[in-house]
């Protein structure tokens, strides 16, 4: 499996701050929109991992001061990729507003992606809200490296609304579980119901197994429960406030076990071992 | 670039745009940005004698053209900062400042002893940090109380032989009273200003937006704050050089300081959104300094006169 | 609107959303823009015993998220208020404070005197005013010594029976002190905060942007500053009444600084832009009242709750 | 004259504050700009006089706080008016950059307009600059009421370029007298050159006269001079940083002489008695 080896390689290229301008602004679903980014000239987007994030930032003037973190959605090649986001506050606001044409600054890639696999595990990735992203890089990515087989994508949100993009996976090839706790697509109730049906059942075939989640802390707390239990090996990505997004602010730490108390989400992370978090 | 050129007291600094600390931690992540050479200089995050752990989470917040931080002075300790960081920091020919603190009188004359016998002449001025608000024990008192200040300013140039600059607070109701008293203990020069004390709510979860309740605010939001204060200073005490900073993000701000009375500056928040933003700053305050027809820093220090005053008022118009 | 319903002290507000002294003049022209009668009161313009002049021109600058002003304390004096102001203020049927100070120990107790003597039950509350940065004599000095606020508060509430809330300055290392220092006078309540001192420059002219170099910084940028200080003073003296301002320009500001501690709350600048703000801010403030469950301000008031602790930091996972 | 009456006896009405959208913005030379503003209910814009302000301000978030003061170009009716710009500083370098359909909102009419003519004075108006606006609305206005012939319109700038929506006045009949620094366009050199003569001549055939001027400070020191000089009234329209623009900051003192020292350019003024300003 050469070329999925020479993707998870792939080792961080150092990051770089550029220009890029919306290509394109699609609002979809749920309130959630994709934007398509485009860079006058060759970045260092292309070599971006699953899971690693970039700091976006319009000509806001003085008021909202620093960048917000998106994770990476999609990466056509050095000049162009996309991320999706949904409205929290001002800066995403602002973003959903963004016209084609409207110039960004972009820093990136920045963090660690997810851990290749090993051997020929089965992954789970877990999926939620605007957690999506970074799994949705890495289904298309395994896919392209001839492993859709081994990749099956839980997706979960409150109604049908909050499930956006999925075409681009399943026509990959890649399995999709869905579920809503309205019950108005997939499964009824939280996606992680189903994940434990086939924790359980691949267990059982003593398939070796793994999870990469992203979603809500909810979600990533359950996804992080299960791992414990089951004894599955699991990634979260974490979402912690970030103010430079490439480890000098030192705003994003995150609490974990180990030699010292906090590591820092941007560049430790935003993917770290389950077992390492340390949440209550 | 010799018109950027100017001496900070004994120092000679080939540019007066420098990174503050706290904002540009020990300068390695910033090499895949910007030319580290460019700069003036730049201020390490503070280091204290040991290694610290910084403050629960959240610790950043946005407020309207400023941030809260709330880091908790997390840093390796002197002993790899000399180790690990000082001989980068040592080979890019830049005037290197490192920020330091102590929990108590004694551990900040240990850490300036210990920076001191370990740096090897690789370090240009220490720059005393006696106004983080964020350490329960000792520190805000250092920062506001000028006898104190005084003591213990006059207890580190003691340890030392490399320039001591003290970093004030101006969470105070007399910036040139702490000044003064900083200077007459031998320092070679004040920072002006560390961040204001400040808070936020969130008001749907009923809690502060920082653990520790209260942070420090910077950026653009302080700069009137931090310019009051340089000019205040500089009034006051004109031989005595001030290192400006408080929402810098572009030459026209650095010239403002530098009228004000500041020798130099230093950018701080604008870093994390700007990587780069100092290089563009110093080609701004270059292209400026030419527009306006300066020949160098020293010559637009301190320049400001007054508006000119109204004439006299009269019931009655002299032209009626 | 029982939901707004508070008391400040002795004194119950229809809502606690007020206006600021000197962003609100005298009322009159903003009968235009709103329905002063939905106000929980308004604080006017500082009076004095004279009437006085403003300052030179130019007076007031924006910086970032905030604008300078060094107006002077321009006012029309007791007299002309007494006779020309008041009647109309107090038509309103809302809270009346009114705001004044003097340029000297005597002139204060001469003004809350003479206002006393002339309000005839028409003002709710003397606001004094002893932060104001503009004016050279005396004003700083009441506003930064414990001692001196001390003094001067008491002999002004014994010269009048209406209550005296004392409005403090921010420019000060230890707001808490200031506030028990006039609360143990006899002061009402408190206001907090005035404006912060603050400057800026045109590089072009070489000239600062204010006539009298400094002005007091208000607006958004100035918010996270006087949220921290409600609070510093509300958990230091939870019985104190306070009246919160600075950089408010929503519902959700509001409630912020009643959540911190304040009993009601005054909007300055943003009248300014937006003449209906405290309209606007008063529905906001509502519905959001109502949407977070609470019956009424009080029961917001005060409510922060901190944020969860971390688990015990281990080097060992308990999961591995 | 009972129509020239009736519009300069509008007497100043309420104040209101509305939004309004930009209907059109049309960049001309020299970087002005006209902003086309449309209302969308009745507002009191239709009473403006010449000379009369509005405050506008865009949806800025927190940073610029305040509106920025512009003096009313032309109005259409009730619903619709017209300001001219140049940009400055940051609020009207947004403005410039507002399209079609963005909101503001707008607060006026604010101020005092120009005096109306005593008998059958004739009016010297003296323009420069985004000092134009007031002046383009008293000449049409005159022209509207029959009384073209009783106005002369003395525009200067520094080139060709500054000189912008001539046609609407000469079309309206109204004497138009052009000088420009550099000589692209009418005179070479101050408008007051011309201005001079005229006020020579005007005053040797024994006629009524009165300046009224709105430009940048240097020209208005000017009008002034000459005003006290040949005995001529003259009013000012000035330009003073404005907070609120309806008299509650305190902001836009204007120095004068008279019982007290400072009157306020948003209520007393824009437009003052040349001999009353306190100017060096
Ligand atoms: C590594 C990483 C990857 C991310 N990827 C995506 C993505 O692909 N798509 C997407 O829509 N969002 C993503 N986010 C979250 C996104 O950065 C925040 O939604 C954004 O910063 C909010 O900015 P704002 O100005 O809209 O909100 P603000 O006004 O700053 O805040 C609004 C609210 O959102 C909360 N908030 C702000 N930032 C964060 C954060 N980082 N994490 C959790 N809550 C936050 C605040 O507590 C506040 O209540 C990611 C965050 C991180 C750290
Ligand atoms: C009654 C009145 C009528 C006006 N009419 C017009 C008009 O029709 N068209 C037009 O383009 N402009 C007009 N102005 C000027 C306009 O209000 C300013 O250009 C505008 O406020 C600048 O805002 P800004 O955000 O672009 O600049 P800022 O960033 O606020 O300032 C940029 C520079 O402009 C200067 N400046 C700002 N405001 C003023 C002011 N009010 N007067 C003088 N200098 C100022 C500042 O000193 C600064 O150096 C008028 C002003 C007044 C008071
Ligand atoms: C995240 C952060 C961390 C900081 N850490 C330090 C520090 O360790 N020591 C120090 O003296 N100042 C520290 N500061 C203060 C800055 O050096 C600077 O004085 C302040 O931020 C004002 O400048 P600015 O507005 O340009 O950021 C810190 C500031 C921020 C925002
Ligand atoms: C133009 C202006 C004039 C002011 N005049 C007074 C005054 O006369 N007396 C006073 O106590 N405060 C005065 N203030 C302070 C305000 O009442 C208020 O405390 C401060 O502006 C902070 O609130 P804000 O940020 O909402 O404006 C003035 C503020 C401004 C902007
Ligand atoms: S976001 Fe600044 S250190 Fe991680
Ligand atoms: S602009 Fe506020 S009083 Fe004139």
């Amino acid at each position: 499996m050469d070329l999925w080896a020479r993707l998870w390689q792939s080792r961080p290229v150092p990051a770089a701050q550029f220009r890029v301008i919306v290509e394109r602004n699609t609002a979809l679903t749920g309130g959630y929109f994709q934007l398509d980014l485009e860079a006058p000239v060759s970045t260092p987007i292309a070599e971006t991992r699953a899971g690693q994030f970039v700091m976006l930032r319009g000509e806001w003037g003085r008021d909202l001061l620093n960048g917000r973190a998106f994770s990476v959605l999609d990466v056509r090649d050095d000049r162009h990729f996309s991320v999706l986001a949904k409205v929290f506050g001002r800066g995403t606001a602002l973003l959903s507003e963004a016209e084609a044409g409207t110039p960004l600054t972009c820093t990136g890639p920045l963090g660690t992606g997810f851990p290749e696999p090993e051997g020929d595990e089965l992954s789970l990735l877990v999926a939620g809200g605007v957690g999506l992203p970074p799994l949705h890089l890495y289904a298309r990515r395994a896919a392209e490296a001839g492993a859709a087989k081994d990749v099956v994508l839980f997706y979960g949100g409150r109604s049908e609304a909050d499930i956006v993009l999925t075409e681009a996976i399943e026509s990959a090839g890649v399995e999709l579980v869905v579920a809503t706790e309205d019950g108005s697509r997939g499964h009824k109730g939280f996606v992680t119901v189903p994940l434990l049906e086939r924790l359980r059942a691949a267990k059982a075939e003593g398939r070796a197994l793994r999870m990469l989640s992203c979603g809500p802390t909810p979600m990533l707390q359950a996804v992080r429960k299960l791992a414990l239990e089951l004894g599955v090996p699991a990634h979260l990505c974490l979402e912690e406030q970030m103010g430079c997004g490439f480890g000098v602010c030192l705003g994003c730490a995150v609490p974990v076990y180990g030699e010292l108390p906090y590591k820092y989400c941007c560049t430790d992370g935003p993917v770290f071992d389950a077992r390492e978090v340390r949440w209550s | 670039m010799s018109r950027l050129a100017c001496d900070f007291g004994p120092l000679s600094l080939q540019s007066p745009i420098l990174t503050a600390s706290g904002c540009f931690a020990y300068a390695q992540q910033f090499e895949q940005f910007l030319d580290l050479k460019r700069l003036g200089g730049l201020s390490t995050k503070g280091i204290s004698p040991l290694p610290r752990r910084g403050n629960p989470v959240p610790r950043i917040y946005e407020t309207a053209s400023g941030m809260l931080n709330s880091i908790g002075l997390e840093n390796v300790g002197v002993e790899a900062f000399l180790s690990e960081k000082l001989p980068f920091l040592a080979s890019l020919g830049v005037s290197i400042w490192v920020n330091f603190f102590g929990t108590d009188f004694e551990t900040y004359v240990q850490c300036a002893r210990e920076l001191s016998e370990g740096s090897a002449g690789r370090i240009d001025v220490l720059e005393m940090n006696i106004s983080c608000p964020n350490i329960k024990k000792g520190g805000i008192e250092f920062g506001t109380v000028p006898e104190v200040a005084h003591k213990l300013t006059r207890a580190v140039t003691e340890a030392t032989d490399i320039p001591v600059v003290v970093k004030l607070t101006p969470n105070v109701a007399d910036i040139v009273g702490m000044a003064q008293a900083v200077a007459e203990a031998g320092a070679a020069g004040v920072s002006l200003i560390n961040t204001i004390t400040g808070m936020a709510i969130d008001v749907r979860k009923r809690r502060p937006r920082i653990a520790t309740t209260y942070g420090g605010l910077s950026g653009p939001a302080i700069k009137p704050v931090a310019l009051r204060m340089v000019h205040q200073v500089h009034r006051a005490l004109p031989e005595l050089p001030i290192c400006g900073m408080g929402g810098i993000i572009s030459g026209e701000d650095a010239l403002e300081f530098i009228m004000a009375g500041a020798t130099c500056v230093q950018l701080g928040t604008i870093n994390f959104s700007e990587p780069s933003a100092s290089v563009r700053v110093t080609e701004e305050l270059d292209a400026l300094l030419d527009e306006l027809g300066f020949e160098n820093v020293a010559a637009a220090r301190g320049c400001l006169e007054s508006l000119d005053p109204e004439p006299p008022h009269q019931e009655e118009s002299p032209w009626r």
